[in-house]
């Protein structure tokens, strides 16, 4: 399956909002509350079996952070992102951990780096962070105890 | 530290939580593991990590692209050269540098070196892990070979940074292919001694048979990948199914393991180490000459994009997903690492189990701490 | 002389880790001192000559029956966390039971005519190993009591294993 | 060099003798005898101690030795020729190391726990011949005392377990109390078709028996293995190493003990394998019996054949699991110990 195959059985079932080809992988954005739906989908209809990652990427510029959801399929190795578009201040997005198991860690992670809420995640606590350190992947966030080098 | 849900309810009286770690001898590193157990059995599981979380994505982001390949030698220091893999090949392919053939088959033979010195150690500690304390004297006899090997080529011993944007510092030793050539003559033979020491014992095969069964499906809802995977019976092998460099040209199996349980997945190592050694010495023989490095602009400036490159690391796979904006320094870096899946589902396959078995399994799944730390 | 030296230091060791038994108050403690106590009194065995009983009183005493009183006192209370405190609400009784006990003692003390009986155990040890002799003993004279304290045991040990088994099923 | 010979030979009578010349001499003097007597025992058993502690350190080294030489590597060899200095320095080292007590100890059980062990490992040596009437104590009940007093390791261990007050230590005592209790019993019933055999719980008698006959490993090999394995199962030794199994509970009953008090449990540990080694040299391999060499040498060249099949066993095989360690003593060698009692009674009977 090439990258319109996909693009083309997505939007039978489910609205593609924006897409994008890159280095030969189709990336999909998809509506926020629809995400559940559309993973389930990619699972069973298409066989994309693996979630390989969800992390997020912090856009400043344009106020958005995108939640990246990274599949795979065993048997036609192909792979698939979607991708969800949200707002920095209010980032919150349903989670898919009744899906894909592996989204559980995947998403704690993305959470407390990113500061993104996971809605309906059964155990949403820290993974890797100890207590009082937020979003650390952002790009504006500044280490309250990191000292900026002279300039030489 | 995060308490585990079971520690805020009431547990019954006949249950007690033990703490298992962060420093505990086989949990090999800093990870710990809250049990909740009643006599030796266990019934509940929560594994806390993080405690050495360096926060390697945030620092790859303030470092040029050439500075980050040494940071993927440390995020899993037993099977370094795998992890350099991903990462210069996510580069080459933003830039869209093309390798030449010698290259390639360099690689490869570091890469399956790397994969059976990974194996090896893993061997030696599953062999601590579960009371027998000879096993690690014999796999580190051949294990010094190997890096001694590595070591001739790369200068490293652990932390190797072997591969660079577009191949290689230089070139393979002058006396690489013979001592190659001289190990793999014996090391068919001596897999075969390793299994009989410790893989065929009596005491292990009752240990592990039956023991934290781990199946098809669950593995591959929770994202597990590697020998664990292969260990439940999914052929699945990144060197076959998305081959990347030259691995479609080898001829090798991808071994599987039937029921899914600790012995499968020992039995799955084993059997790649053989094939591992297959793939060497075919290489060898398919070694052209030629360029050991592609031509590199000197200041690396990827174009804009994303990628994810993936390859089938000891443990499983390993992927580095890359945002570049066009600058010298990636605007994002996600290491998707295998022991970070692989230990999610611990849960899953332990609760039941004795205290022994935890240790028994935890052992089988190959786990590295600062790669699932990051 | 050296024989009474020592009888009365491991009186001594009896009566002192018996009251301590009774008056500490952790029970891990209590089981330790319990140990002691039927430790001293192997130790008074032996010195009367009776090696098999003194072997057997620590073999069973101390190596099974304090063991698993530990095992129990273990099981129950270290782990759960909590360490309740030891009680003494049936003092009186057992001040009762004790003074009762005590008077039968002296009582049989009193009434034993020990000059024959001494002279005619040493005979018969002389005669025959002691060991022997308890063996000969058990298979003649008390074979019946023997047979009824097996059988008694037995049902014991029955009976514990269906108590907990019903223990086990109303669990699950 | 008469004297020399009958001293290694047949030591029993020349120690008499010397007794007896002692006693006159002491009635002489207006001296009680009673304190000779006493004085006599003090110094046998003085002297044991110090033969056991010195051979506990070089059972150490020697196992340390043969675990190197299964490991195709060198083992000790910097202190002393051979290194054979290197227990003697690890010992001072942790007599002089500081003795760290954790906060929350039990002071009671977490002191007395390495005497407990330590003490009666060493006092059960007290009825082993060592040679031609070379017993400290010849009792009437001897094998009957060795199995009591080992025994009482167990209440050591438990103390330990529970003083430590940490879960690791608890799970450790547990386990080897469960372990020491269960492997005791076959332990016990193969020891008892020696005693069918021989007659006598005397340990001089079970040798004297072995001497017009053959030795019991012969017609009792089953009840040898069976007394291998549990007595490598009472010493806690690999594969039954589960109380301080390194891998699971750190270490067991001894986490938290340090300097001397952990250099008791280390010596205790390696005196205990030198008596189940011995015990069964004894039993079944004929005691210090033996052509051409002093019967002494006879006695260490069994014991320590003995400690190398353990010693083999334990570097060769990797740790069993508790259930299945439980399995195995009550389903098998159990009922193979009862089996081999019964048929031991009915063929010496008929």
């Amino acid at each position: 399956m090439n990258f319109q195959e996909i693009l083309e059985k997505i939007k039978t079932k489910h609205e593609v909002l924006e897409s994008k080809e890159d280095l030969g992988v189709l990336n999909a954005y998809i509506a926020t509350a629809k995400i559940a739906a559309v993973a389930a989908f990619m699972k069973d209809e298409l066989k994309f079996e693996q979630l390989n990652f969800i992390t997020a990427v912090d856009f400043p510029a344009n106020n958005a952070i995108e939640v990246v959801y990274h599949f795979f399929s065993y048997e036609t190795a192909d792979s698939v992102v979607l991708r969800i578009k949200l707002d920095r201040a209010k980032a919150e997005v349903p989670t898919i951990s009744g899906v894909f198991k592996t989204a559980d860690w995947h998403e704690r992670e993305a959470s407390e780096m990113f500061g993104i809420k996971f809605s309906g995640h059964p155990d949403l606590n820290r993974l890797l962070l100890p207590d009082g350190i937020e979003s650390p992947l952002r790009k504006d966030y500044k280490n309250p105890d990191m000292t900026p080098l002279p300039k030489a | 530290m995060i308490k585990a849900p079971f520690e805020m309810e009431k547990i019954s009286d006949e249950e007690y939580i033990l703490n298992m770690g962060p420093q505990h001898p086989s949990t090999h590193g800093v990870l710990r593991i809250v049990l909740k157990l009643d006599g030796e059995v266990v019934t509940g599981l929560y594994p806390d990590v993080g405690y050495i979380h360096s926060s390697v994505e945030k620092m790859c982001e303030n470092k040029k692209f050439e500075m980050i390949t040494p940071y993927t030698d440390r995020l899993d220091y037993l099977s370094a050269v795998n992890y350099n893999w991903a990462y210069v090949a996510a580069v080459e392919k933003l830039m869209g540098i093309q390798l030449p053939e010698r290259a390639e088959y360099m690689r490869v033979m570091l890469a399956e070196l790397n994969r059976i010195m990974s194996h090896l150690l893993w061997y030696s500690a599953f062999g601590m892990d579960v009371g027998a304390l000879t096993p690690i004297f014999y796999a580190f006899r051949e294990r010094e070979e190997v890096i001694d090997m590595v070591e001739g080529m790369t200068g490293g011993r652990l932390t190797h940074h072997a591969f660079r944007i577009g191949g290689f510092k230089n070139d393979l030793q002058k006396d690489f292919l013979s001592r190659l050539e001289k190990f793999l003559a014996k090391f068919e033979d001596r897999i075969c001694e390793y299994e009989a020491l410790l893989i065929n014992n009596v005491i292990l095969t009752a240990r592990t048979k039956g023991v934290g069964i781990l199946d098809k499906d669950t593995a591959i809802n929770y994202g597990v990948t590697g020998p664990v995977l292969r260990g439940s019976g999914c052929a699945i092998d990144l060197r076959k199914n998305a081959p990347y460099s030259v691995y479609s040209k080898f001829d090798f199996r991808v071994c599987t393991g039937k029921n899914g349980d600790t012995w499968d997945r020992l039995k799955v190592r084993m059997d790649e180490m053989r094939e591992s050694a297959k793939i060497l010495k075919q290489a060898a023989a398919m070694l052209p000459a030629g360029e050991f490095c592609a031509k590199v602009p000197r200041v690396i400036k990827p174009a804009p994009g994303e990628v994810y490159t993936k390859v089938e690391s000891a443990r499983g796979e390993f992927g580095v997903y890359m945002v570049s904006d066009g600058t010298e320094k990636p605007y994002r870096i996600k290491f998707r690492s295998p022991s970070f899946s692989n230990l999610s589902v611990l849960k899953e396959i332990t609760i039941g189990s004795k205290i022994a078995d935890v240790v028994a399994i935890m052992g089988s799944l190959d786990l590295v701490i600062p790669e699932i730390d990051r | 002389m050296v024989e009474l030296i020592l009888f009365y230091a491991f009186a001594a060791l009896i009566i002192f880790s018996a009251v301590l038994l009774v008056t500490a108050r952790n029970v891990f403690h209590g089981a330790l001192y319990l140990a002691s106590t039927l430790f001293g009194v192997a130790a008074i065995f032996a010195l009367s000559g009776s090696f098999f009983l003194a072997g057997i009183q620590v073999l069973i005493y101390i190596g099974a029956v304090v063991v698993l009183l530990i095992f129990v006192i273990n099981l129950t209370r270290q782990i759960a966390g909590s360490s309740a405190a030891q009680v003494n609400e049936a003092v009186v009784p057992a001040l009762i039971t004790s003074l009762l006990t005590i008077t039968l003692i002296v009582l049989a003390v009193l009434k034993t005519d020990w000059a024959t009986r001494i002279g005619k155990s040493v005979a018969q040890t002389e005669a025959m190993d002691n060991t022997a002799v308890i063996g000969t003993q058990l298979l003649t004279n008390f074979a019946i009591p023997f047979e009824v304290v097996s059988v008694l045991l037995l049902a014991a040990l029955i009976g514990a294993i269906a108590i907990v088994s019903r223990d086990k099923e109303a669990g699950k | 060099m008469a004297l020399l010979k009958e001293l290694l030979y047949n030591s029993g009578k020349p120690l008499s003798e010397f007794s007896s010349w002692m006693h006159a001499i002491w009635a002489g003097w207006g001296m009680p005898g009673f304190l000779l007597d006493f004085i006599f025992q003090l110094v046998i058993v003085l002297a044991v101690t110090a033969v056991l502690v010195l051979n506990a350190l070089w059972i150490i080294y020697y196992d340390r030795k043969i675990s190197a030489l299964m490991q195709i590597r060198k083992g000790p060899n910097r202190v002393g020729p051979f290194g054979l200095l290197q227990t003697l320095a690890d010992t001072v080292k942790l007599l002089i190391k500081e003795d760290v007590n954790p906060k929350k100890i039990d002071i009671l059980s977490f002191w007395i726990a390495p005497l407990i062990i330590f003490i009666p490992t060493f006092a059960v040596f007290l009825v082993l011949p060592f040679g031609n009437g070379l017993v400290p104590a010849d009792l009437n009940i001897g094998i009957l005392y060795i199995i009591a007093i080992t025994g009482l390791s167990v209440i050591g261990i438990l103390a330990a377990g529970w003083g430590s007050n940490n879960k690791y230590s608890l799970i450790g005592g547990m386990r080897s109390a469960a372990q020491i209790v269960s492997y005791e019993i076959p332990m016990v019933l193969v020891i008892l078709a020696v005693v069918l055999m021989s007659g006598t719980m005397k340990m001089s008698g079970i040798v004297a028996a072995q001497s017009n006959r053959v030795w019991f490993v012969v017609p009792q090999f089953l009840g040898f293995i069976i007394f291998l394995i549990a007595g490598n199962a009472e010493v806690n030794r690999a594969p039954f190493d589960l109380p301080e199994a390194e891998s699971e509970l750190v270490a067991g009953f001894n986490t938290e003990y340090s300097a001397m008090k952990f250099a008791f449990f280390y010596l205790a540990e390696y005196t205990n394998l030198f008596l189940t080694s011995a015990v069964a040299a004894t039993l079944f391999l004929g005691g210090w019996q033996g052509p051409f060499l002093p019967p002494i040498v006879w006695f260490f060249i069994k014991t320590y054949f003995v400690i190398t099949i353990l010693c083999w066993i334990r570097w060769t095989f990797p740790r069993i699991r508790v259930d299945q360690l439980m399995e195995f003593s009550w389903k098998y060698l159990l009922p193979l110990a009862l089996l081999n009692l019964v048929v031991t009674a009915v063929i010496l009977k008929f």
